[in-house]
């Protein structure tokens, strides 16, 4: 008669920056580092395990996954340094912001708690919330109202307005592009042994976060042998050169976030 | 002694007189201890010349302030800063103007908190009032707009309240909206 | 004295923290003597060990019970709480109250989520307020705190706050935040 359900329990991050901040400070006892891509890999897997949970993967979380797998695949390259400098410190900002965050974040839950331990003493006192008494002639107090209709109107369509969480954001999951989609073309754009340079890869796509996807797809193939890029100095094309043929089966599915993309 | 100041605190949030049964459940006390209890309570105040009596009235015990202080009370009633009404009580106003009649229990859904002591406030500058009680078996009371209310805002009558839905609160509204609720009053105030 | 008297009959009907100003003019007294009446009302409510208590925040003064006399309280009725917020909305409240007067979108963008739930239920419980709105084109509502969070936490101004540097983590917790970041080839660039 009892029915038996397994439960899936997981954590649930109320953002990005929890679960990153998770992911560090449970690794801070153990003696081996955590490194970038072990990072990566248990960001990703748990975005991965929040979708199969039909929980909700919002754009933040994919904003910082492209952080982070730009952050790895920058650190992976051969020869870092080589592409772009530009690109290299525009990098390194993107890193600090991604730390300072992450501090702010901490510094912040400190206060909470703070506050939480003054809010809750404090609700032992209780103040008095009755007024004056009753059998007192005291005169009106002098009421300033300080709206009028328009505002009292105002007002009231603001509190029956229900309260619609992450509405305005829900476009940025359906634009952002998908670096495994960007691998997989990449490479069937890059034809026998010919170099070509990354802007005519490109040069069919329209919009700048298409452009960063598929920067993004260059690294990590470039990281596991499958092209060769090299960049003369900043400004230079980035040239790019096809390369070996290892099986890049498993990396598609590491970067595969695109929450909407699958069929 | 102890009973005597868990007596004062409770007589000091009780909104109605407290009858001793009431008072013996809340300080776990039989009711002559409760009574003992009250007259030090009644003592300690009178000795120490404080500005509250206590007294009973309509069946129970209450503190009342003195009345030869009342014209002490009355500048302060008169005071600015007790004239202006909270975000939480304009809330409520809005609320109560376009819903009613209305329970405090669907203002506060509505609002996402318990509105009584907004209800109240407003109660007691007379802008809004009872007007019934609602027909479900919980006999709540139902909250509407006074003629208070329509002479404040200066309509004629309920009628002439703008309609919802087609109003988008621009940022000029808005900006109005903000003003009762800074600190604007003669200053003094809002300094430590 | 009459006036320690007057002042236990205001600080008694006032719903709010009185300010010294305000005190001042309703018991017609030079703001020393006000201070010297608050003091020796403080005292008098310790020497007779009253349920009450007299504390500062917000601004202003006002009396509340004794926290120990709480369970009391709790007997008697159900005491009026704000309820415990979420995690969420303390955060919220702790980036409002250091980040002031700040938008919907900062706060998020420190959260690293969407913040507009916290902010609606932290507006409702009256503890932060719209206070403006950004000179951006967008026009988003700027928040601040209100008199109602200073006096739930029992601060007399946003001054007394503490120092936000008070609570940044430790080196030993940003080394650990660093670690998985740290470049792995030492000669690739020349950052410090």
């Amino acid at each position: 008669m009892a029915v038996m359900t397994f439960e899936v329990r997981s954590p649930v991050f109320e953002g990005p920056l929890a679960l990153l901040l998770d992911l560090i400070t449970s690794h801070r006892l153990e003696v081996t580092e955590l490194s970038l891509s072990d990072l990566v890999t248990e960001y990703v897997a748990h975005l991965d395990l929040m979708r199969h949970m039909d929980l909700e993967v919002t754009s933040e979380f994919l904003v910082i996954a492209s952080t982070l797998i730009q952050l790895k695949a920058r650190s992976l390259l051969p020869g870092a340094g080589g592409v772009d400098l530009d690109e290299d410190l525009l990098l390194t900002e993107e890193r600090d912001r991604l730390l300072s965050r992450l501090l702010a974040n901490l510094t912040f839950r400190d206060v909470a708690a703070v506050f939480a331990h003054r809010l809750s003493s404090s609700e032992l006192m209780v103040g008095r919330e009755v007024g004056f008494d009753a059998d007192v002639e005291l005169p009106m107090p002098p009421l300033h109202l300080g709206v009028g209709p328009v505002e009292l109107a105002a007002l009231a369509e603001r509190v029956f307005t229900p309260v619609v969480v992450e509405s305005d954001l829900d476009h940025l999951d359906l634009d952002l592009p998908s670096v495994g989609e960007a691998m997989r073309d990449l490479r069937g754009r890059l034809v026998g042994d010919l170099e070509t340079d990354f802007e005519r890869l490109t040069g069919h796509l329209t919009r700048p976060a298409e452009v960063i996807a598929y920067f993004l797809a260059l690294l990590e193939l470039a990281r596991w042998g499958l092209l060769r890029a090299s960049q003369d100095d900043p400004g230079a094309p980035i040239m790019v050169t096809p390369g070996g043929s290892a099986s890049s089966e498993i990396l598609v599915s590491e970067f595969d976030l695109d929450p909407g993309g699958a069929e | 002694m102890s009973a005597v100041a868990a007596l004062e605190a409770i007589l000091f949030v009780a909104e109605h007189p407290v009858s001793e049964g009431e008072l013996s459940q809340a300080l776990d006390l039989p009711p002559g201890e409760v009574r003992t209890a009250l007259a030090q309570l009644g003592d300690a105040l009178a000795e120490r010349g404080s500005g509250l009596v206590l007294r009973e009235a309509a069946g129970g015990w209450r503190l009342y302030t003195r009345p030869d202080l009342h014209p002490h009370l009355e500048r302060y009633a008169a005071s600015p800063g007790t004239g202006r009404l909270s975000r939480a009580a304009l809330e409520t106003l809005a609320i109560v103007a376009y819903k009613q009649p209305v329970s405090r229990g669907q203002v506060s859904d509505v609002r996402g908190v318990d509105s009584e002591q907004a209800l109240r406030t407003l109660e007691r500058h007379g802008l809004i009032d009872q007007v019934g009680v609602s027909p479900g078996s919980a006999g709540a009371h139902l909250y509407g707009t006074t003629d208070v209310f329509l002479e404040k805002l200066g309509l004629r009558s309920l009628e002439d309240l703008p309609p919802l839905g087609d109003h988008v609160p621009g940022p000029e509204t808005v900006e109005v909206l903000e003003r009762p609720f800074r600190p604007e009053e003669p200053s003094s105030d809002s300094r430590s």
